[in-house]
């Protein structure tokens, strides 16, 4: 119907034709390769059965479920306060921008609104969180296709910034640090020229990736052409985040839906790749951490005073009605859909995880590629297990 | 040609086997050390191991003993032999390296006529070891990795020998004491003080060299046949303990060689300017100086390999076949045409 | 679109949205049963089952090309409760044993099943979302939309699993996350959840009373200790 | 100006970084190498990361403060703390006033097996009995001594930092830790 099934069809008949034409002459049939549920390049325990003809890929299925913690069911059985600590455990690597939808589409239930100064501190932590997961992914690229420093500079600095989150929120990598209504607490003194100084670092270590990776000939040739996902493939299957922006969408929820955190006070820009494949994945992810040490910045310059929390009752109970809210989250849209019923913890959430929908393309994009590039497509795709199981 | 000590034949072979014996840990432990432990941990802002022995050197050597306690697995569907048989094949066939390398005029094994061609056939030995150790662990990943590396060995071990093909012209000798003498010997436009490091004539033939030496070291950026993200260890993912700790060896033992014929043939071996080639004391500093152009070179080696990410199997044998071999034949072509004119 | 908007624009009618209400309630006809909107937040559409592909059809017509997700919702009243058998239990079980007052109402756009089909697609151009609903039938038989939208597929095999929606037309309807040999659909209300059930809510206990007959001793006691000390404290 | 190849430009890196590593900017002495001084990990048996104050590494409990009211034990998401108490008469305040009764607590367990430190407990305490203390040091070999009873719980108090002050423009008022 689409170019998708074309495109299916069209690599299944040739790897019929081939395994005919093979067979004649020697029976090599093919070979089933589990990468995975422990394999390095899965971060997490993601299974990828693939079919090979050699190395190349005939059919390649994901299967997961392995991490499944049923969030869904959980979030059921728990007040609002509470969900939010599960909520920190989706991605993990960027917990407080998970939490930040959540809370949003209760808020939006509810009718309250966060005091400005609340929802500044909270657009700077979600960058924050930005920076540090997209990070480990600048770093962890480099180590799927065989460079082993970038990931140790990658946790080095993230850990700058996982300091900072950590001096705010009490918790490295749960902060569970957003209340309905606000924020838990106010930023302890110093915290801000500290952050600057780490936003400097961060762009000197985007700047390192830079030389080290992106202008590396070897990498370009890794990831060029490689794991091509053209823009109305991306969006059919609801890819988000860099992966979409790099096959040439223009569409970031900060810009194009923002719900009411303060991306709309400043000065930044979206930034898109026209190709699609593995590199530009890489490209757009390392121009948007520097966008974001850019916008955390600006932030810093511009807090508002006041209160961080608005007027909420002691005991939240949650108007009845439904809600769904998106953020545009590091590894792309997050949204929970709230369906209320006046109680004191939702009646039923759907998480709609960012990860779930980009790992979902992999069967579409890995026909007909080589081993090495089920590895490179994996990493620039970038899923963390926790988002695609909740 | 002087001997250093008359001795009968058994006694002297008695030495020179014992210090092969003792060399290849020893090579291994030092190239960890300095480099796999210390320098990379220094390009990556952390400190490496520092709390065994004096600033972490005995590191390697606790890590051997721990090798050396763990049970002996095999995979159960392994062919036990041949998957025993594997990691010594590979070794043997670094050991087998080490006779005809020169640390002075009469500190070699084995001054073999054919030293280069000795050299270059048994390093090509290993892809047998590595091939067995794959197909014998009943794993896809080791097989994959197998074949990778069968490929790949094949591919770079042409370039490999083209490369020297230069340097043998140029000393118009086979014998790697005889490539070290010519060196020595030689002069550059009249200019005879440092001799003729062949670096400076076969510039093109070293990079090749060193570059080919990468491939066949399985060091990055081609380490497919190992590529721990993809294969997951590739030929060696199922051996453990001692069987592993031999492929450990080999792999940076061989690194060692490598980096000894590199020095040899292209930074002028153990001859040290001002002295008489064939000088007894070049005994005693010859294997001085061998280890400090040694450990250059491995320090190249193991910076390329700690930065750069790794290529793709296609690219790789694209890159040996389309650019590596055309060059060096033109180098060989180039180094012809030179002896003839000069 | 920009939410940040002062007070008067808040309540200001939400044309955009309005405008694509009238205009896909015209593509939709006979379809549609039911709609909703919360100005400058979400619109809601109800549609009929045996519609169901089509009305995403018409939808992605409408420009509404990405994917958001596809998931159910089950009405139902969970039997075990919220597992706190508390005056935290909002609401659902009273203290003082009363009949629960079971709330039953079927959210936005209305309902009139157990089980209801979700699914959130976004327009790139119109910057807005959608979301679609559909009541589905006791055999829990749906037509799929994988064909329309390729990223539906896994959300179809999830909510197979999950709630036994049966997807027809769909090719591969084996467990997503699940193992093959599970038995049941977790994210039903009936589902128990047994981390909550093999484990007694520490919260139960209460602060221990001192027994009726003891406390005037008890008080004597303290009273004369008190007044031994000289009454300061 | 013509482009470095990217291929020199990493090796450039990683060397910048060992020389970084190796030699530490630290004025004269910038040319003895000092790596212990020039890596960032943290050696951890010999030296001690320092978390900052808010980190949220262990719960301390003010046993005074408790009132064994049962708002921490029943709003935890994990289930893992567990009151008990009892009801006694106590003196009162002033003379000739009336015996008041008040709560005594009995135990005060948390199972730190199974906390996952979200701090709401912390949070909705009224009383200021519970506190955050950035001590991570306490694992054990056996995971039933990872329930903290209110002895050992009361211990780390002693290590409950001060409240931190907030930054220009806030309107929070700073606490106070009872000591």
């Amino acid at each position: 119907m689409t170019a998708t099934s074309d495109r299916e069809q069209m690599a299944y008949v040739a790897a019929q034709a081939a395994d005919a034409r093979i067979n004649v002459e020697l029976d090599t049939g093919d070979m089933t390769l589990n990468i995975g549920p422990q394999h390095p390049a899965t971060h997490g325990t993601l299974r990828i059965a693939c079919r090979l003809d050699g190395e190349q890929v005939v059919v390649a299925e994901p299967i997961m479920g392995y991490m499944h913690r049923g969030y869904e069911k959980l979030c059921e059985v728990r007040t609002y306060p509470q969900c939010t600590t599960l909520i920190n455990r989706i991605d993990w690597l960027g917990s407080f921008a998970n939490e930040v939808p959540f809370i949003l589409a209760a808020e939006r239930l509810m009718e309250v609104e966060a005091p400005p100064r609340a929802q500044w501190i909270r657009t700077i932590l979600f960058e924050l969180s930005r920076i540090a997961n997209l990070a480990l992914f600048l770093g962890d690229m480099g180590v799927q296709i065989g460079a082993l420093t970038p990931v140790f500079f990658a946790f080095r600095d993230r850990e700058r910034v996982l300091n900072q989150i950590e001096e705010v929120t009490g918790g490295r990598f749960h902060p569970n640090f957003d209340r309905i209504g606000g924020l838990k607490d106010d930023i302890p003194k110093g915290w801000i020229d500290e952050t600057r100084s780490v936003m400097t670092k961060m762009r000197t270590f985007c700047d390192e990736m830079e030389d080290l990776l992106v202008g590396n000939e070897i990498f370009q040739a890794r990831c060029r052409g490689v794991g091509v996902i053209p823009g109305d493939v991306a969006v059919g299957y609801g890819l988000s985040g860099a992966n979409l922006r790099a096959s040439g969408i223009d569409w970031d929820l900060r810009r194009d839906a923002n719900p009411g955190l303060a991306w709309d006070q400043i000065d930044w820009r979206v930034w898109t790749h026209p190709d699609g494949d593995s590199f530009a994945r890489y490209w757009v992810r390392l121009q948007e951490t520097r966008e974001a040490t850019r916008i955390v910045d600006q932030l810093l310059d511009g807090i508002p005073s006041g209160p961080i929390m608005a007027k909420v009752p002691r005991i939240i109970k949650v108007p009845a009605g439904e809600a769904y809210v998106s953020t545009e989250n590091p590894l792309g849209e997050m949204g929970y859909y709230i369906v209320s019923k006046g109680d004191l913890g939702p009646f039923r959430v759907k998480i709609r995880t960012p990860s779930f929908n980009n790992i979902s393309v992999v069967p579409w994009v890995m026909k007909g590629v080589y081993v090495p590039d089920v590895i490179t497509i994996l990493g620039s795709l970038y899923f963390i297990l926790g988002d695609i199981d909740r | 040609m002087t001997s250093l000590l008359a001795l009968p034949y058994w006694q002297e072979t008695a030495i020179k086997l014992g210090l092969a014996l003792a060399v290849i840990p020893a090579t291994s432990l030092i190239l960890v050390y300095l480099f796999l432990f210390k320098m990379m941990a220094f390009m990556q802002s952390r400190l490496g191991p520092n709390d065994t022995g004096p600033y972490g050197s005995l590191q390697l050597i606790a890590e051997a003993i721990k090798f050396l306690q763990k049970e002996d697995i095999h995979p159960a569907q392994a062919d036990r032999r041949v998957f025993r048989m594997a990691p010594v094949v590979v070794l043997a066939s670094t050991f087998l390296l080490y006779v005809v390398l020169p640390a002075g005029p009469d500190a070699v094994v084995q001054n073999l006529d054919t030293g280069v061609f000795y050299a270059m056939a048994v390093s090509s030995l290993s892809v047998l070891g590595i091939l067995m150790a794959g197909w014998a662990s009943a794993n896809k990943y080791a097989l994959l990795g197998g074949l990778r590396a069968a490929g790949q060995l094949i591919a770079y071990e042409l370039p490999l020998i083209l490369a020297v093909m230069g340097v043998v012209v140029q000393a118009e000798t086979l014998n790697l004491q005889g490539i070290v003498e010519a060196q020595a010997t030689g002069e550059i436009f009249g200019f005879g003080a440092i001799g003729n490091p062949f670096i400076l004539t076969q510039f093109l033939a070293f990079l090749i060299f060193m570059i080919a030496a990468q491939a066949e070291l399985t060091q990055t950026p081609f380490d497919m046949p190992v590529a721990e993200t993809e294969l997951v260890g590739g030929f060696h993912v199922e051996y453990t303990g001692f069987r592993f700790l031999l492929f450990f060896m080999a792999e940076f033992g061989t690194a060692f060689a490598f980096s000894a014929l590199a020095a040899v043939m292209f930074l002028g071996g153990w001859w040290i300017p001002g002295f008489d080639v064939h000088d007894n004391v070049l005994n005693i500093l010859g294997p001085g100086v061998m280890l400090a152009k040694i450990l250059l070179i491995a320090f190249f080696i193991f910076w390329i390999r700690f930065t750069y990410p790794r290529l793709r199997e296609d690219q790789l044998q694209k890159f040996a076949w389309k650019v590596l071999i055309p060059l060096a034949l033109a180098n060989i072509v180039l180094t012809g045409i030179f002896k003839v004119v000069f | 679109m920009d939410e940040e908007q002062s007070s008067e624009e808040a309540s200001a009618p939400d044309e955009k949205r309005e405008n694509l209400l009238a205009e896909l309630s015209e593509n939709l006809g006979e379809m549609l049963i039911d709609s909703y909107l919360r100005p400058h937040e979400d619109l809601w559409l109800r549609v009929r089952i045996e519609n169901w592909q089509d009305a995403v059809k018409i939808a992605k017509a409408a420009g509404f090309t990405y994917f958001g997700f596809l998931s159910a919702i089950d009405w139902d009243i969970a039997p075990d409760g919220r597992y706190e058998n508390t005056e935290f239990d909002g609401g659902l079980v009273e203290e003082d044993d009363d009949p629960v007052e079971l709330d039953t109402s079927t959210g936005y756009a209305g309902g009139d099943s157990r089980f209801q089909l979700l699914a959130q697609l976004n327009s790139l151009d119109r910057q807005m979302g959608l979301i679609l609903k559909a009541d589905l039938e006791d055999n829990l038989v749906v037509d799929t939309i994988r064909d329309v939208f390729p990223g539906a597929d896994w959300h179809e095999r999830e909510a197979h699993e999950m709630f036994g929606i049966v997807f027809q037309g769909h090719p591969t309807l084996h467990p997503l996350y699940l193992p093959t040999e599970f038995e049941g659909h977790p994210l039903r209300k009936d589902f128990p959840l047994l981390a909550r059930q093999v484990k007694p809510w520490p919260g139960v206990v209460d602060i221990e009373e001192i027994p009726e007959h003891l406390e005037a001793q008890l008080e004597a006691e303290v009273m004369a200790a008190f007044e031994a000390e000289g009454g300061e404290v | 100006m013509p482009q470095l190849p990217g291929l020199i430009k990493g090796l450039g890196v990683t060397a910048r970084t060992a020389g970084r590593t190796l030699f530490p900017k630290r004025g004269w002495k910038t040319f003895i190498p000092a790596p212990q001084k020039g890596a960032v990990t943290v050696q951890y048996p010999h030296e001690k990361e320092a978390p900052p104050d808010r980190a949220r590494g262990v719960i301390a409990l003010h046993e005074e403060n408790c009132t064994a009211c049962m708002l921490c034990s029943r709003q935890c998401p994990d289930w893992c703390i567990y009151i008990e108490g009892h009801k006694v008469k106590a003196p009162p305040r002033r003379a000739g006033g009336k015996p008041r009764t008040v709560n005594m607590l009995d135990r005060f367990d948390i199972d730190y097996a199974l906390c996952m430190y979200c701090g709401i407990c912390v949070e909705v305490c009224p009383f200021d009995a519970l506190f955050w203390t950035p001590e991570y040091e306490y694992s054990e070999p056996r995971i039933a001594d990872l329930l903290h009873d209110k002895d050992r719980l009361g211990e780390w108090m002693e290590t409950v930092p001060d409240f931190l002050d907030y930054e220009a423009g806030s309107e929070e008022k700073v606490r106070k830790v009872p000591r």
